[in-house]
């Protein structure tokens, strides 16, 4: 089963192909969309069968790599499209075809009737595609071509509505600065090659894991590659595209700015786990970043008024929890919450999808309020969501991030896990503070007579979905139980081999169960609802607190609701002088000034020397037998006297 | 005896004279006679040549260039008067149309 | 007998069909044009041969061609094919029958002339590449600017006079010294082996011994040609104002081709000729490289003129091409290599779309367009795809080329410093700001000008012009070992041979030196006794 | 010093022409519409000449008690000159009858200068040489002012007269110095005793007379002044006479005293022509860029050809003899070409010579715009025309003689002529315009063109047919 990993890769392709060469002729949407959604449906079932041949593996053998064509060679270069699968990958590949696949058929329903249907899905389908191959690659220079292969389909994904200018903006903004990521990651990618002689993972693992802790070129090499990461996955300094990123369809928002494609930094940095393991310096930073991500996004959420602009804060700032997890070394940890925030997170963005669509397009929430009695599927999914995200036991984001905060208590990090403690909070306050807004209370929006809205419940193509990711949603943490309650943490275990001679390098204490964990654990629950019921008794039962507060500290509120003014320092510090510059300096001054103004300032002095030059001819023969003179004294001359 | 170097002397005077009258006369004919007495100064030295050296080849010259100095009176004057008469002026700075 | 002449049907099959044009009487429009498309695709298929049954283990001259020419100064018609043009030749075979085609309709008066020229700029650009005698090289490279000189001051737009005596010029001053340089190769190997030669195969031989000091200079006098025809900030200005006026296919190949001829000629002349003065000066080169790559997109990025803008992105593009030569490694070299393709295509690609877009709405401005892909959606979607391969997205054939190079300048031992590489990277940044900015202003936003609501989408020759790009724009990206292999082994032995002209410099300097010492010792002594 | 009969035989071409020459001139009187018969006639004994001087090619020797040399370089040039009477004859037929000069005379005064070339280029003696120069020189100044009653014409033949009968004296008094200074005329006895002459004042007193007449022949600065108006006023096809065949002789004279006599001369010699040819350069170059007029500027480009080819003298090797050979017969094909067009174009009182009213000559007269571009492009020594191989070989022998810089400053001149030679072919090609042809070209005077187009492109391509003719000559 393992050969047929290449088919999983180039289903989604046919897909994409099929749809983007003659989607335009087919018209039919259903035809589509079911090329669509089997495309991508085939590649999960193919991988569900090959994980599961896979878990029939012995566990030492269940790696294994499929070289199907070479790529790029040249010199010392070798690239193949070569597949990896192991542990790692495949669980990568299950979320991405799997909620993929749930996303594909909820947008049959949510796209219906957009003339751009065929282009849709075809975008679609290529992310899935991109998106295998930077999971499944088995070197960085293939990783890296699905790396900026998502990046285009998220480019032209948000870019979708083409006709609106800030989608175009913001499909930019998104491309551009994930390009400056990817700057880092090519130089990180030169700096292994030179080092290692090779950009393929095994061999190149192997060599890094018998070098020595804290090498300052392991460190750069990290670095750079983490910045590719902090650029893909929406981290402090370069976040600042994917809140802009919410101009796309709802559903791209929901499977590429929150369950997969902005994941891929965290996957990156697990997959480097080694290298990582070996440069401390580069992992507390990465703590640190992930964790700064965290608050400052989980703050900025707090105000936001657009329901996906405060899911996208809320993916900022779980992706910084993710960062933090690896900071601290707990690569599976980190993995295991892009794998539990995969379903929430879609799910949520599914849900804020099925209101918005029922709001005609609306997606201010303080223009919502009491859906609950209109969509009472959507409501329900998306508050199971919510409680998710929040960290309630059982449901699935209680576990991974549990076992998030658990590392960075025994990381040792009191402050850190403080803040992350906080940041939980925060997540859930603002989380049912959405909740609250959206569903709860009474309809802010006018419900009869003219313009009226009426919101309805989402066709099934839409709650299917929904309630899958609903029950995934509560099921899902249930492959990471933690020993303290009696759980075996199936998913460490099963991550385990991947991460090996990561965890060899890093030596992390086993702990085992101690009273600790026990008090952390009903700490973290106990913040969170904590959380819940703050956001519920402001925005419910007295809505005055919030705007009292909102008044009273209103310097504040006005930085976070303005997102920290991050978007504006860019501007005025990097976009507008760059610009400027160019334009004024780089162009005008130096090109068509300076240069060009040689090169016409030349030929216009030979022309002025020309000009006046032939005034020497004056037309008198004597002037002429004059100059004839002066030459013949001049020749006797150096004759004569040279 | 007088020296050769009187002889190319003297010619090289007339020749200067015949440059100067080149340079400064402003009528074509007048210009031209002094041309003929550069002519005439080469003569000389040829003649003086010839006669120091003992070889006839110098006097041969000179009959060339009589010979041609008449050619080019021949020519050179038909030209001033088909000018002349387009013109009705010999003074050659006026004749300075073509320029630059 | 096919095989032993197939250079020479390469190169003058075009001569044929602009001979065969002469006499076509000059309203037949169609038969002008038919002949001309026909001729282009014929040396297209010769090209196609050449390319599999060069043998691509093999790293030397394939199909060697040499017959005496002018014996008194041993010219030769010399010409041969290697790795490193073979893809070239390959390259601007393709890229005529597409520039024919792009001219179909574009192209409405004084259309045999038009064609003429095309064919004869052929036969230049492919006689430069095939070139094995510099004198012969010479008169290809020098030859081939007649026609572009016509091409873009008689077809092309309102300041096309200025731009034409500007090209001209620009590329006059540095070829003439060029000249001066390849005489005097040529008589520093009378003085050596004992008559003068522009043979290329024995001046390799030869002229790496030359002083470093003369050497310098003649390598400075190449440099400099080939660097303007690159071009090479700061001697690039000729190039905007050249790709704007000329018309379509006249910036296509100018773009596609002929830029291509100034890094190709530093790979087969500059490097092996001169390689103890490439070493001399190959970091100042690479910095205005790196320059260029930053400046190029910096001017490009805020260009209001699309030529304009994709004429700058040529200055960026072509700054990672000089780059990876002067890297001097092989992953550089392959790179430089492909990436010359690879800017040919895209960059061919997208002044193709320009036009398409030009000869409907005669308009070249960003501001005049906006949502553009409403009503031209096929163009969008070529224009798209061809940015990307500009900006270098991996997966296709833009990608390979920068790659390449920047992973070989980074690791290069020549140049000794990361900071060319990650400067040099910086631009994959900058390049997806200009083609991305700009793409959006003409494609994307409102469709709010009347003007273009009536735009159509391109049609079926259109279609026949980008759909053959497209396929090696992904065929590249994917599967470039099918070109990657072809120019493997010449690579490589370029590399070897500037190291052995280095030694051998290093050799022939210590002789000197030793000479010189001998002789001061005797002085010495001489001075003693005395 | 007794006559040898055969000798005439050696010198037959030249006796062809006269004939020729003095025949036409009986016709003209004997015969009542003469003119084709003339101009046959002419062409039959130009013909007849060319053939009989290639077939002296092969021989060497001296004839007249070494007063003239047979055969090699003196037939190189015989038919080098025949060949461009001929081209001259085919473009003027047109040319005189349309601007009203039409008088027998034309061809037999052309003949005559045609004569006093061949004298030059096969002289073993000063004295030849000086009969040979102002042969032709008289003829020219005849011929300059040909159109009558043109003001033009005659300023121009006066200003030629003047300044030439001037030159004439300093060359005279040259030679009068150098036999002075050896005692005799002969060129090879005066090589033979060269060494001692070299450290004669008198001897170089008379070089640098020599040097300055025969620089005024081949028009270089600063001796190049009355070019640009004489050629100018002459008429067109005299001027393409002129500049073409009599710069040719001008430089065969040249090469047979400075080459054969002086051996190459010595270093401030090879400098003092290196630096008339970086000033006629720079100067022709640089000025005739601010020409409207194309005959002038064609005067003025013809100033900065003599300075190339002057490098070949700089050069003083037998490749620089040989290139500088090689350039005057290219030199010789495309520029009468170019002046052919000019013929075509003009009219009236130097009308349609400027370069506005040859805007859009490419679209009403694509054929005759496109021979027009093939010179200019020759000119500009672009390849594959023959000026290039020219200036390659020029070049060539400048670097071998280790004047690189004087390589250096020909090229970056060269730059500076590229762009008004270009500028013509703008304006051709570039612009549309209205101005037309008084007549159609007549197919006599095509044919002229097509054979200079075809002489220039195969000089450029395969260079070698003329350029093994010049080897070996010294």
């Amino acid at each position: 089963m393992y050969n047929l990993i290449g088919l999983v890769v180039l289903l989604p392709l046919i897909g994409a192909a099929v749809n983007g060469l003659v989607g335009w002729r087919i018209k039919n949407e259903k035809v589509i969309g079911i090329v669509g959604s089997a495309t991508v449906g085939f590649s999960f079932v193919l991988s569900v069968l090959i994980f599961i041949e896979m878990l029939g593996r012995d566990v030492l053998n269940r790696a294994e790599v499929i070289d199907y064509f070479r790529w790029i060679g040249a010199g010392g270069l070798e690239t193949s499209f070569a597949y990896q699968v192991d542990q790692l990958s495949i669980l990568m590949t299950l979320v991405v075809t799997g909620v993929g696949f749930l996303i594909h058929v909820y947008s049959i329903g949510y796209m219906h009737g957009d003339p751009g249907f065929w282009r849709y899905f075809s975008y679609l389908n290529l992310f899935i595609f991109a998106m295998l191959n930077l999971v499944l690659a088995d070197n960085f220079l293939l990783l890296f071509l699905g790396w900026e292969g998502v990046g285009l389909c998220s480019y032209l994904l948000i870019g979708f509505w083409y006709e609106k200018k800030f989608t175009g903006d913001a499909a930019k903004k998104a491309f551009v600065v994930n390009r400056i990521g990817d700057f880092g990651f090519l130089i990180g990618l030169f700096l292994i090659f030179v080092t290692f002689g090779t950009l393929k993972f095994e061999p190149l693992f192997l060599q890094a894991s018998v070098m020595s802790v804290g090498e300052p070129v392991l460190f750069w090499i990290t670095l750079m590659l983490f910045i590719g990461a902090v650029g893909k996955s929406a981290q402090i300094p370069l976040f600042v595209w994917l809140p802009d990123a919410m101009a796309g369809p709802t559903p791209v928002s929901a499977l590429i700015h929150a369950a997969t494609m902005v994941t891929a930094g965290v996957y990156m940095v697990a997959r480097s786990a080694t290298l990582y393991a070996l440069a401390p310096l580069t992992l507390e930073i990465v703590a640190v970043i992930g964790l700064l991500t965290a608050v400052l996004a989980a703050t900025i959420a707090l105000t936001q008024n657009d329901i996906k602009k405060v899911l996208a804060y809320s993916t900022v700032s779980q992706l910084g929890y993710m960062f933090l997890a690896l900071g601290v070394g707990a690569f599976w940890v980190g993995i295991f919450h892009v794998y539990t925030h995969a379903f929430f997170k879609a799910l949520l963005f599914l849900g804020s999808g099925a209101v918005i669509h029922a709001m005609h397009h609306e997606q201010d929430i303080q223009k919502m309020g009491g859906l609950r009695k209109y969509m009472p599927k959507t409501y329900i999914t998306f508050l199971i969501g919510a409680i998710a995200i929040s960290g309630i036991p059982p449901l699935a984001g209680f576990f991974s991030k549990d076992e998030i905060l658990a590392y960075v208590w025994h990381d040792g990090s009191v402050l850190l896990w403080v803040f992350a403690a906080i940041t939980a909070g925060l997540t859930a306050f603002y989380m049912f503070r959405l909740v609250t807004l959206t569903f709860w209370g009474d309809p802010r929006f006018k419900e009869h007579g003219e313009h009226a809205k009426h919101p309805h419940e989402a066709p099934a193509t839409m709650t299917v979905p929904l309630i899958i990711l609903a029950v995934l949603s509560i099921i899902g943490g249930w492959v990471g139980i933690p020993k303290a309650l009696g759980g075996g943490l199936a998913i460490k275990q099963f991550l385990a081999p991947v991460f090996e001679r990561a965890d060899r390098i890093m030596a992390l204490p086993e702990h085992g169960v101690h009273a600790v964990d026990y008090v952390l654990i009903l700490l973290s629950v106990a913040i969170a609802a904590a959380g819940i019921y703050v956001a519920r008794l402001w925005y419910l039962k007295k809505p005055e607190i919030p705007g009292g507060l909102a008044k009273k500290y209103s310097g504040v509120y006005k930085v976070l609701s303005n997102k920290y003014y991050v978007d504006e320092l860019y501007d005025a510090a990097i976009v507008n002088p760059t610009v400027k510059g160019s334009r004024k300096l780089l162009w005008r001054g130096i090109d068509v000034g300076i240069i060009d103004g040689i090169v016409n300032g030349l030929a216009k002095l030979v022309e002025i020397v020309s000009k006046y030059g032939r005034l020497v001819q004056v037309g008198v023969v004597q002037g002429y037998a004059v100059a004839f003179v002066f030459g013949i004294v001049f020749i006797i001359f150096w004759l004569l006297f040279r | 005896m007088v020296s050769l170097n009187f002889y190319l002397s003297l010619s090289a005077m007339l020749f200067t004279i015949g440059v100067v009258g080149v340079l400064t006369r402003r009528n074509a004919i007048i210009v031209f006679m002094s041309i003929e007495l550069m002519l005439n100064s080469v003569n000389l030295t040829l003649v003086a040549f010839s006669s120091f050296l003992g070889d006839a080849t110098g006097q041969m010259l000179v009959f060339f260039v009589i010979t041609i100095a008449a050619a080019e009176a021949a020519i050179g004057l038909a030209i001033i008067i088909a000018l002349f008469r387009n013109k009705q002026t010999v003074n050659i700075d006026e004749i300075n149309l073509l320029k630059w | 007998m096919f095989e032993n002449n197939l250079l020479t049907y390469i190169i003058f099959s075009p001569l044929v069909g602009a001979l065969l044009l002469l006499f076509i009487e000059r309203n037949k429009h169609n038969a002008i044009r038919w002949v001309a498309l026909v001729t282009s695709f014929v040396t297209f298929i010769l090209a196609v041969v050449l390319f599999l049954r060069f043998d691509a283990g093999e790293a030397g001259f394939q199909f060697l061609i040499q017959t005496g020419w002018i014996e008194a100064i041993d010219v030769g018609y010399r010409v041969g094919v290697d790795g490193i043009s073979l893809l070239l030749v390959l390259l601007t075979a393709f890229i005529m029958p597409i520039s024919i085609l792009a001219s179909w309709s574009s192209i409405k008066h004084r259309v045999k002339e038009y064609f003429v020229f095309l064919l004869l700029l052929e036969v230049g650009m492919i006689g430069v590449f095939l070139a094995l005698d510099l004198f012969l090289f010479y008169i290809f490279w020098e030859a081939m600017l007649i026609p572009m000189y016509f091409i873009i001051g008689v077809w092309g737009g309102k300041d096309r006079i200025y731009a034409a005596v500007k090209f001209f010029l620009f590329t006059m001053v540095g070829s003439l010294l060029m000249l001066v340089a390849i005489i005097w190769i040529g008589v520093h190997a009378s003085n050596t082996v004992g008559n003068f030669t522009t043979n290329l195969l024995v001046l390799y031989e030869i002229s790496p011994t030359i002083p470093l000091a003369l050497q310098s200079w003649m390598f400075l006098a190449f440099a400099l040609s080939f660097l303007i025809k690159v071009p090479l900030f700061p001697l690039h200005t000729w190039l905007p104002d050249a790709h704007v006026e000329a018309p379509t296919a006249g910036s296509v190949i100018l773009a596609g081709v002929l830029l291509k001829m100034g890094t190709y000629g530093l790979l087969r002349f500059c490097l092996p000729l001169f390689p103890a003065a490439t070493y001399e000066y190959m970091s100042l080169i690479s910095v205005l490289a790196v320059i260029g790559i930053i400046y190029g997109a910096l001017v490009a990025m805020v260009q209001t003129d699309v030529k304009k803008l994709i004429a700058y992105s040529s200055v960026s593009h072509l700054g990672f091409i000089v780059l990876g030569i002067f890297a001097l490694t092989e992953e550089a070299v392959q790179g430089s290599i492909i990436h010359m393709v690879n800017h040919g295509l895209s960059t061919g690609a997208l002044f193709l779309l320009v036009g398409m877009i030009y000869e409907r709405r005669h308009s070249r401005m960003i501001v005049d367009y906006g949502g553009v892909a409403k009503v031209m959606p096929v163009f969008a979607a070529f224009l798209l795809l061809m940015s990307l391969s500009s900006i270098g997205l991996p997966g296709l054939n833009g990608f390979v080329g920068e790659f390449l190079i920047l992973l070989g300048a980074f690791q290069s031992q020549a140049l000794d410093s990361y900071w060319y590489a990650i400067f040099a990277a910086s631009g994959v940044i900058l390049a997806a700001v200009y083609m991305l900015w700009m793409y959006q202003r003409v494609m994307l936003g409102d469709l709010d000008k009347p003007e273009n609501q009536k735009l159509t989408d391109i049609g079926g020759r259109e279609l026949a012009t980008l759909i053959p790009i497209a396929i090696f724009v992904v065929w590249i990206g994917v599967y470039p070992s099918t070109f990657l292999d072809k120019t493997e082994a010449s690579g490589k032995q370029l590399l070897e041979q500037v190291e052995r002209g280095r030694t051998m410099y290093r050799a022939a300097e210590k002789d000197t030196e030793e000479d010189t010492l001998v002789e001061n010792r005797i002085d010495k002594i001489m001075g003693e006794k005395n | 010093m007794d006559f040898n009969p055969t000798d005439l035989l050696h010198i037959l071409p030249i006796i062809i022409v006269t004939v020729t020459a003095l025949a036409i001139l009986i016709l003209e009187i004997t015969i009542k519409r003469a003119e084709p018969v003339v101009f046959a006639f002419s062409l039959i004994g130009l013909i007849a000449a060319g053939v009989s001087a290639i077939s002296l090619y092969p021989q060497s020797g001296t004839a007249f008690n070494e007063m003239v040399s047979i055969g090699g370089f003196a037939s190189f040039f015989h038919v080098a000159f025949i060949v461009v009477t001929i081209l001259t004859f085919l473009i003027s037929r047109q040319y005189i009858e349309r601007m009203g000069i039409y008088h027998s005379e034309y061809y037999a005064i052309i003949l005559f200068s045609l004569v006093g070339m061949m004298l030059i280029a096969s002289s073993l003696d000063l004295l030849m040489l000086f009969i040979g120069i102002e042969l032709m020189s008289l003829s020219f100044y005849i011929l300059a002012g040909f159109m009558r009653t043109r003001l033009t014409s005659n300023e121009s033949a006066l200003k030629y007269f003047l300044l030439g009968a001037f030159a004439t004296g300093f060359l005279v008094y040259g030679i009068a110095l150098v036999y002075g200074a050896s005692g005799t005329t002969n060129l090879a006895s005066i090589a033979e005793q060269i060494d001692q002459l070299f450290t004669s004042t008198l001897f170089w007193m008379g070089v640098a007379m020599l040097t300055m007449g025969f620089s005024f022949k081949i028009a270089a600065v600063p001796f190049h002044m009355w070019a640009p108006d004489v050629y100018e006023g002459a008429p067109t096809t005299v001027t393409a006479f002129m500049s073409t065949a009599g710069k040719a002789a001008a430089f065969a004279g040249f090469l047979i005293v400075v080459m054969f006599s002086f051996a190459g001369g010595t270093e401030k010699l090879q400098d003092l022509f290196a630096i008339l040819a970086v000033a006629s350069m720079v100067v022709g170059n640089v000025i005739a860029i601010s020409q409207h007029n194309l005959k002038r500027m064609l005067a003025y480009s013809s100033i900065a050809h003599a300075g190339y080819m002057l490098i070949g003298f700089a050069a003083a090797s037998e490749l620089g003899m040989s290139g500088v050979m090689f350039y005057i017969v290219a030199y010789g094909f495309m520029n009468i070409g170019a002046f052919g067009v000019l013929s075509m174009t003009e009219y009236g009182e130097n009308k349609n010579l400027t370069f506005d009213e040859f805007k859009g000559l490419a679209t009403r007269k694509p054929f005759v715009a496109a021979l027009m571009a093939i010179f200019m492009f020759s000119l500009s020594g672009i390849p594959p025309f023959a000026g290039f191989f020219g200036k390659y070989y020029i070049f060539l022998a400048a670097i071998q003689e280790g004047y690189t810089w004087l390589a250096i400053v020909g090229v970056l001149a060269s730059v500076i002529g590229v762009y008004y030679y270009i500028r013509v072919i703008i304006y051709m090609y570039f612009y549309d315009g209205d101005v037309t042809l008084e007549a159609e070209p007549s197919y006599i005077g095509m044919t002229a063109l097509v054979l200079a187009a075809f002489a220039v492109l195969q000089m450029g391509i395969f260079p070698s047919t003329v350029l093994r003719l010049t080897v070996g000559l010294f």
